[in-house]
């Protein structure tokens, strides 16, 4: 051991300061590399708005069927007296109530979601609609659908035995075909014979 | 390394500085830049934005799509009181009760004709949640109606533990053995729709609520049910006759099965899914 | 000392026994992903199936892995018998009783909630006792990694703990740190409804607390994997560590900053702002840099190996390594796997980003990566390299140890690669089956059978590796095995800064971490209303 | 006297690795570690070139966020 230690200078401070200034520039070239993709995530996130969803509003997950805006009747595709769009869906085990929405294309929509039972989730296609319900908590998303198409809407979080086969469609159409459709074809169950 | 070269010597000040740094930089992203143009409105104040950052912007009261009810499925709110009033019945007050039901329940809750349903080891929520719909009217049937309003809750949930007790159908505790031939590689797709769902049309797997295998609040356990009963009830909620299922399960996936579905659903379960491998 | 011995090799083995059918039971869970036939294919057992997996790969098998390696290190690297060996034994004993209390009822189909609980699901008692117990098992552990640490500083003073020690002893804070905020949610939130004491469960607070947990288990698991890159691969290698002082900052970042960014598994949450949920981004691309300063290291300790065994050019000392070392084939391997697995973590953590593969296969591949992949690869290699120093016998052969090493990186890659594509096509995570009857979801069947070749490959590989160690615990002893030696650093300090060289000051800088990071977010939930939800049982009636 | 450098690998002598000479080392990394830097500065620099890829080309393009 002694002859291995006991070699030029034990205090090591030349080649040290090298292994030391090498790794700080290391470090700080590392720091440079994450900073960049913080500067980009920053950049974007204050010119086109892309952040999570933000927002905290509680809401008894036991009483919607009896009150506040997840009531049946409320439930699916409205439009807002200033002609923004919400749509409104409940997650519970094991599907979403309205199964299917009809939405305008190229429109920002604003998207509310509550669970009465436990925690679900749900991502529409492959955009960036992603979110999770959790009961007793309203998720409310901003999305935009630029082509028109039938987007699936899976439960993407464990809910229960009935998990892999909970899943609803939004239905995107041109804004033209949108303003045409009266109110309870908006919300209707696409899928039904 | 010895303490003084490098990096310098006051390694605890330069740890500090740099950690504050770095939660400064984050909470002035974090709270004042990203939220000043986060929305639809911006950009905000300082203090919109603040708010905006912790969560305290609300949405569902400014919205004019908010309405009151048209009407209500169920005035049963699934509370701790209300379970545990449920759940805590007495079964032999809920015997005697039980007399008058026997009528058309009959003995041991086998009924005799096919349109009424087996009561006869029904989970108590159940039947506690139904009777209270017959009182209130948001299930329809005559005599039902009749009989639920001359009674009290205490009583339905006597009559629910006393039924609950009663040897028939298979408690929703049911089997959780593991079987083969459940998911979508079973051919039969009256199988599959029961075991596994249709997701391609949003149907969930009717086990996973009614059993076997599967349990939910206030679904009834359907193995060994009456058939005509069954398929009478899916199709009530495909039609919206009936409307007594809170946040509308059922009559979400009854619209979407088409009829000789509901048909062969309903004796599939009346045969006990006995018939299935 | 020869108890001490036993004391690591139960740890492992129990380690190792309860790894084994996981294996096999992710192996199934692939196929009934996939579009083959699979036996028992009820997707019930597949939730239950999931459940084990989770529990077992996640709580049990590293929890004792660590702490059986931990004990190693605390009697090889200090030099001295285990103090509190007898309450070392105790704590081994409550975490198996707890393995067995948590896995019965899963076996039996009644805690099919996943490993990650998602409350207001609620499962048996009996579950959450066991992995309770496990927990409180491992803090028997925590706490004779302290007192074990502090004995031999008091007994040494001035003089540098061994980085061995002094990581591991990180590693038994950090986890002593972050196992609470699981713990307070299975003890305040969870215990009291299974038990049927109460009945409703504020979902948003139990989320928050599991993320406290849920991101520094990671490092939890990761840091026996970095002790063997600084202190075990350097000698297999014949070279020395490039830098000591540059393995004690790597650990002291992960202890400060791998709790404040727990909240990057909530940003897609409805119960908090974004504001926190940009701090907790920003703080993760800083606890990515002690893995970036530690890829430099490590390879840079490579490169002296390398060269010190007549490797010239720039990149040729690689031929010069000693590649039929399982030690050193792992580390390799284990850099190569953190590329991709760390690529995806870094997707992940970027903010809004995250919105793009949340919840899909994508999430799934990346841990597997990083914890099936870079952390187990090295266990494994970590478990070659105690065997014979534990059982007194040889390892019977290193050419199969290396075949099994090459078996699972490969298994791992092939296995994860085509998750992540299918998740970016927009698979959903946790789903037992799939309709491969729609054509969306038939185009990603190649992507699943793929992983299901991955799957058998590794499982391949760990009944291998399970065979070296049997038999060579079964081989006859050796005259003398060589003990546990750890690297020396190219210039191995005399005396290290005192920061680096205990705990106290990082302990309050992390205190004060998590306090301004998670104070408001915890904090909230005791001003919402209304937002409790009942709790839901999956099989049956909950106890009223 | 240089007896003590060996605590910051382990406590006894004989627990720590005899591989090299300090002096075999420092002739290894003579030239500085250069192929390392190579290696993990490309490496480093074709994560960061995937993420920009990722965020610019899959991510922007797949709509709003929140």
């Amino acid at each position: 051991m002694a002859e291995l230690l006991n070699n030029e200078g034990a205090s090591g401070l030349i080649p040290e300061e090298t292994v030391e200034r090498t790794e700080r520039r290391w470090l700080f070239a590392m720091a440079t590399v994450l900073g960049l993709m913080l500067a980009v995530v920053v950049f974007t996130g204050v010119t086109q708005m892309m952040n999570p969803l933000s927002d905290v509003e509680t809401i008894n997950p036991a009483t919607l069927h009896l009150q506040g805006e997840f009531v049946e009747s409320n439930l699916g595709t409205a439009v807002e007296t200033d002609g923004s769009i919400t749509l409104r869906f409940l997650a519970e085990q094991y599907t979403f109530v309205p199964q299917c929405a009809v939405v305008p294309a190229g429109t920002l929509i604003r998207f509310r979601l509550t669970s009465p039972d436990v925690t679900h989730g749900f991502f529409v296609g492959t955009t960036n609609t992603n979110a999770m319900v959790v009961p007793g908590y309203v998720t409310n998303v901003m999305a935009r659908f630029e082509h028109p198409g039938t987007y699936t809407m899976p439960c993407d979080e464990f809910c229960g035995f009935g998990h892999h086969a909970m899943a609803a469609s939004v239905v995107v159409v041109p804004k033209e075909q949108f303003t045409k459709l009266r109110p309870e074809e908006r919300t209707t169950t696409c899928g039904a014979q | 390394m010895s303490a003084g070269n490098g990096w310098g010597r006051s390694w605890g000040f330069f740890a500090v500085a740099m950690l504050t740094g770095v939660v400064a930089l984050s909470f002035g992203f974090g709270f004042v830049l990203l939220p000043k143009y986060q929305g639809t409105q911006g950009p905000y104040s300082a203090k919109d934005s603040l708010y905006h950052a912790l969560g305290l912007h609300t949405h569902g009261k400014e919205l004019g799509s908010v309405q009151p009810p048209l009407k209500v499925p169920t005035y049963i709110v699934w509370t701790d009181a209300t379970i545990r009033q449920a759940m805590g019945g007495d079964a032999k007050r809920g015997e005697f009760i039980a007399l008058n039901c026997n009528a058309c329940h009959v003995e041991q809750a086998k009924s005799t004709e096919p349109w009424i349903p087996i009561l006869a080891g029904l989970d108590r929520l159940v039947t506690y949640k139904q009777l209270d719909d017959f009182r209130s009217g948001t299930r329809l049937s005559g005599p039902m109606s009749a009989i639920a309003q001359s009674l009290t809750p205490q009583d339905y949930a006597d009559v629910a533990a006393y039924y609950a007790s009663q040897p028939g159908m298979p408690e929703n505790t049911g089997e959780r053995m593991p079987h083969s031939h459940r998911t979508y590689r079973n051919p039969d797709p009256l199988q599959r729709l029961i075991f596994a769902g249709d997701p391609k049309r949003g149907i969930a797997a009717c086990a996973s609520c009614h059993g076997p295998g599967g349990y939910l609040i206030g679904a009834p356990a359907l193995t060994n049910q009456n058939a005509v009963y069954l398929g009478q009830q899916l199709q009530a909620f495909a039609q919206g006759t009936r409307a007594n299922d809170m946040n509308m399960p059922m009559r979400t996936i009854a619209r979407l099965l088409t009829p000789e579905e509901m048909k062969s659903l309903a004796s599939a379960y009346a045969k006990g899914l006995a018939e299935l491998p | 000392m020869e108890r001490s011995r036993l004391l690591s090799l139960a740890h492992l083995w129990a380690a190792f026994l309860c790894f084994l059918p996981a294996t096999g039971l992710g192996l199934w869970q692939l196929l009934m992903r996939s579009p083959l036939p699979v036996p028992v294919d009820d997707p019930n057992a597949y939730y239950a199936s999931l459940t084990a997996h989770g529990s077992i790969m996640a709580y049990v098998f590293p929890t004792l892995f660590i702490m059986g390696f931990g004990y190693a290190i605390a009697v090889s690297a200090l030099g001295r018998p285990l103090r509190g060996e007898n309450w070392a034994w105790a704590g081994f004993v409550l975490c198996v009783v707890g393995s067995l209390m948590a896995l019965a009822p899963i076996a039996g189909g009644r805690s099919s909630i996943l490993y990650t609980f998602y409350p207001p699901l609620v499962g048996s008692v009996w579950y959450y006792l066991g992995v309770a117990l496990v927990i409180v098992g491992s803090y028997f552990w925590v706490a004779l990694m302290l007192i074990n640490f502090a004995a031999w500083k008091r007994e040494n003073p001035g003089k540098p703990v061994p980085l061995a020690m002094f990581a591991i002893t990180t590693c038994a804070l950090l986890w002593g740190w972050t196992a609470l905020g699981a713990t307070s949610e299975v003890v305040f939130q969870i215990l009291p409804v299974s038990l049927g004491w109460r009945h409703t469960i504020d979902a948003g607070l139990a989320r928050t607390l599991f993320s406290m947990t849920l991101h520094a288990i990671v490092y939890f698991w990761l840091i026996p994997a970095y002790i063997a890159f600084y202190t075990l691969m350097p000698q297999a290698a014949g070279g020395r560590l490039y830098s000591d002082t540059m393995g004690r900052i790597a650990f002291v970042l992960f202890l400060v900053f791998s709790i404040p960014v727990g909240m990057h598994h909530l940003f897609m949450d409805p119960e908090h702002g974004s504001g926190f949920k940009f701090v907790h981004s920003l703080l993760t691309f800083i606890v990515a840099l002690p893995t970036l300063l530690t890829v430099f290291t490590i390879t840079a300790t490579l490169e002296i190996a390398g060269r010190a065994r007549g490797g010239k050019g720039l990149l040729g000392w690689i031929r010069a390594l000693p590649w039929n070392e399982p030690m050193v084939l792992s580390v390799a391997l284990a850099l190569l796997l953190l590329a991709p697995g760390g690529f995806g973590g870094l997707i992940n953590m970027s903010y809004a980003m995250n919105a793009m593969i949340h919840n899909t296969s994508w999430v799934t591949a990346h841990f597997h990566l990083i914890f099936g992949g870079v952390v187990v690869i090295m266990y494994m290699a970590i478990g070659y390299e105690l065997w014979p120093r534990l059982t007194g016998r040889p390892l019977i052969t290193k050419r199969a140890a290396c075949v099994q090493l090459w078996l699972w990186f490969w298994g791992m890659l092939i296995m994860t690669v085509p998750w992540h594509i299918a998740g970016l096509m927009g698979q959903p995570r946790r789903y037992a089956i799939f309709d491969y009857t729609d054509p969306g979801v038939a185009k990603m069947a190649w992507l699943d059978i793929l992983s299901v070749v991955g799957g058998v490959i590794l499982v391949c590989s760990a009944a291998l590796f399970f065979y070296v160690l049997a038999r060579s615990s079964f081989a006859s002893a050796a005259e003398s095995i060589s003990p546990i030696r750890y690297a020396l650093a190219v210039n191995p300090p005399a005396r290290v800064h005192p920061l680096l060289n205990g705990f106290m000051f990082w302990n309050v800088l992390l205190l004060a971490l998590v306090l301004i990071t998670y104070g408001y977010p915890v904090g909230q939930f005791f001003f919402l209303h209304n937002q409790d939800a009942p709790a839901h049982s999956l099989t049956r009636e909950m106890k009223r | 006297m240089e007896e003590e450098h060996h605590y910051s690998s382990a406590s006894e002598p004989e627990r720590v690795s005899p591989s090299i000479s300090r002096s075999a080392a420092l002739e290894a990394l003579k030239n500085g570690p250069r192929g390392a830097l190579v290696i993990a500065a490309t490496a480093v620099g074709l994560l960061l070139v995937g993420w920009l890829l990722f965020y610019f080309v899959v991510f922007l393009t797949r709509g709003a966020v929140g």
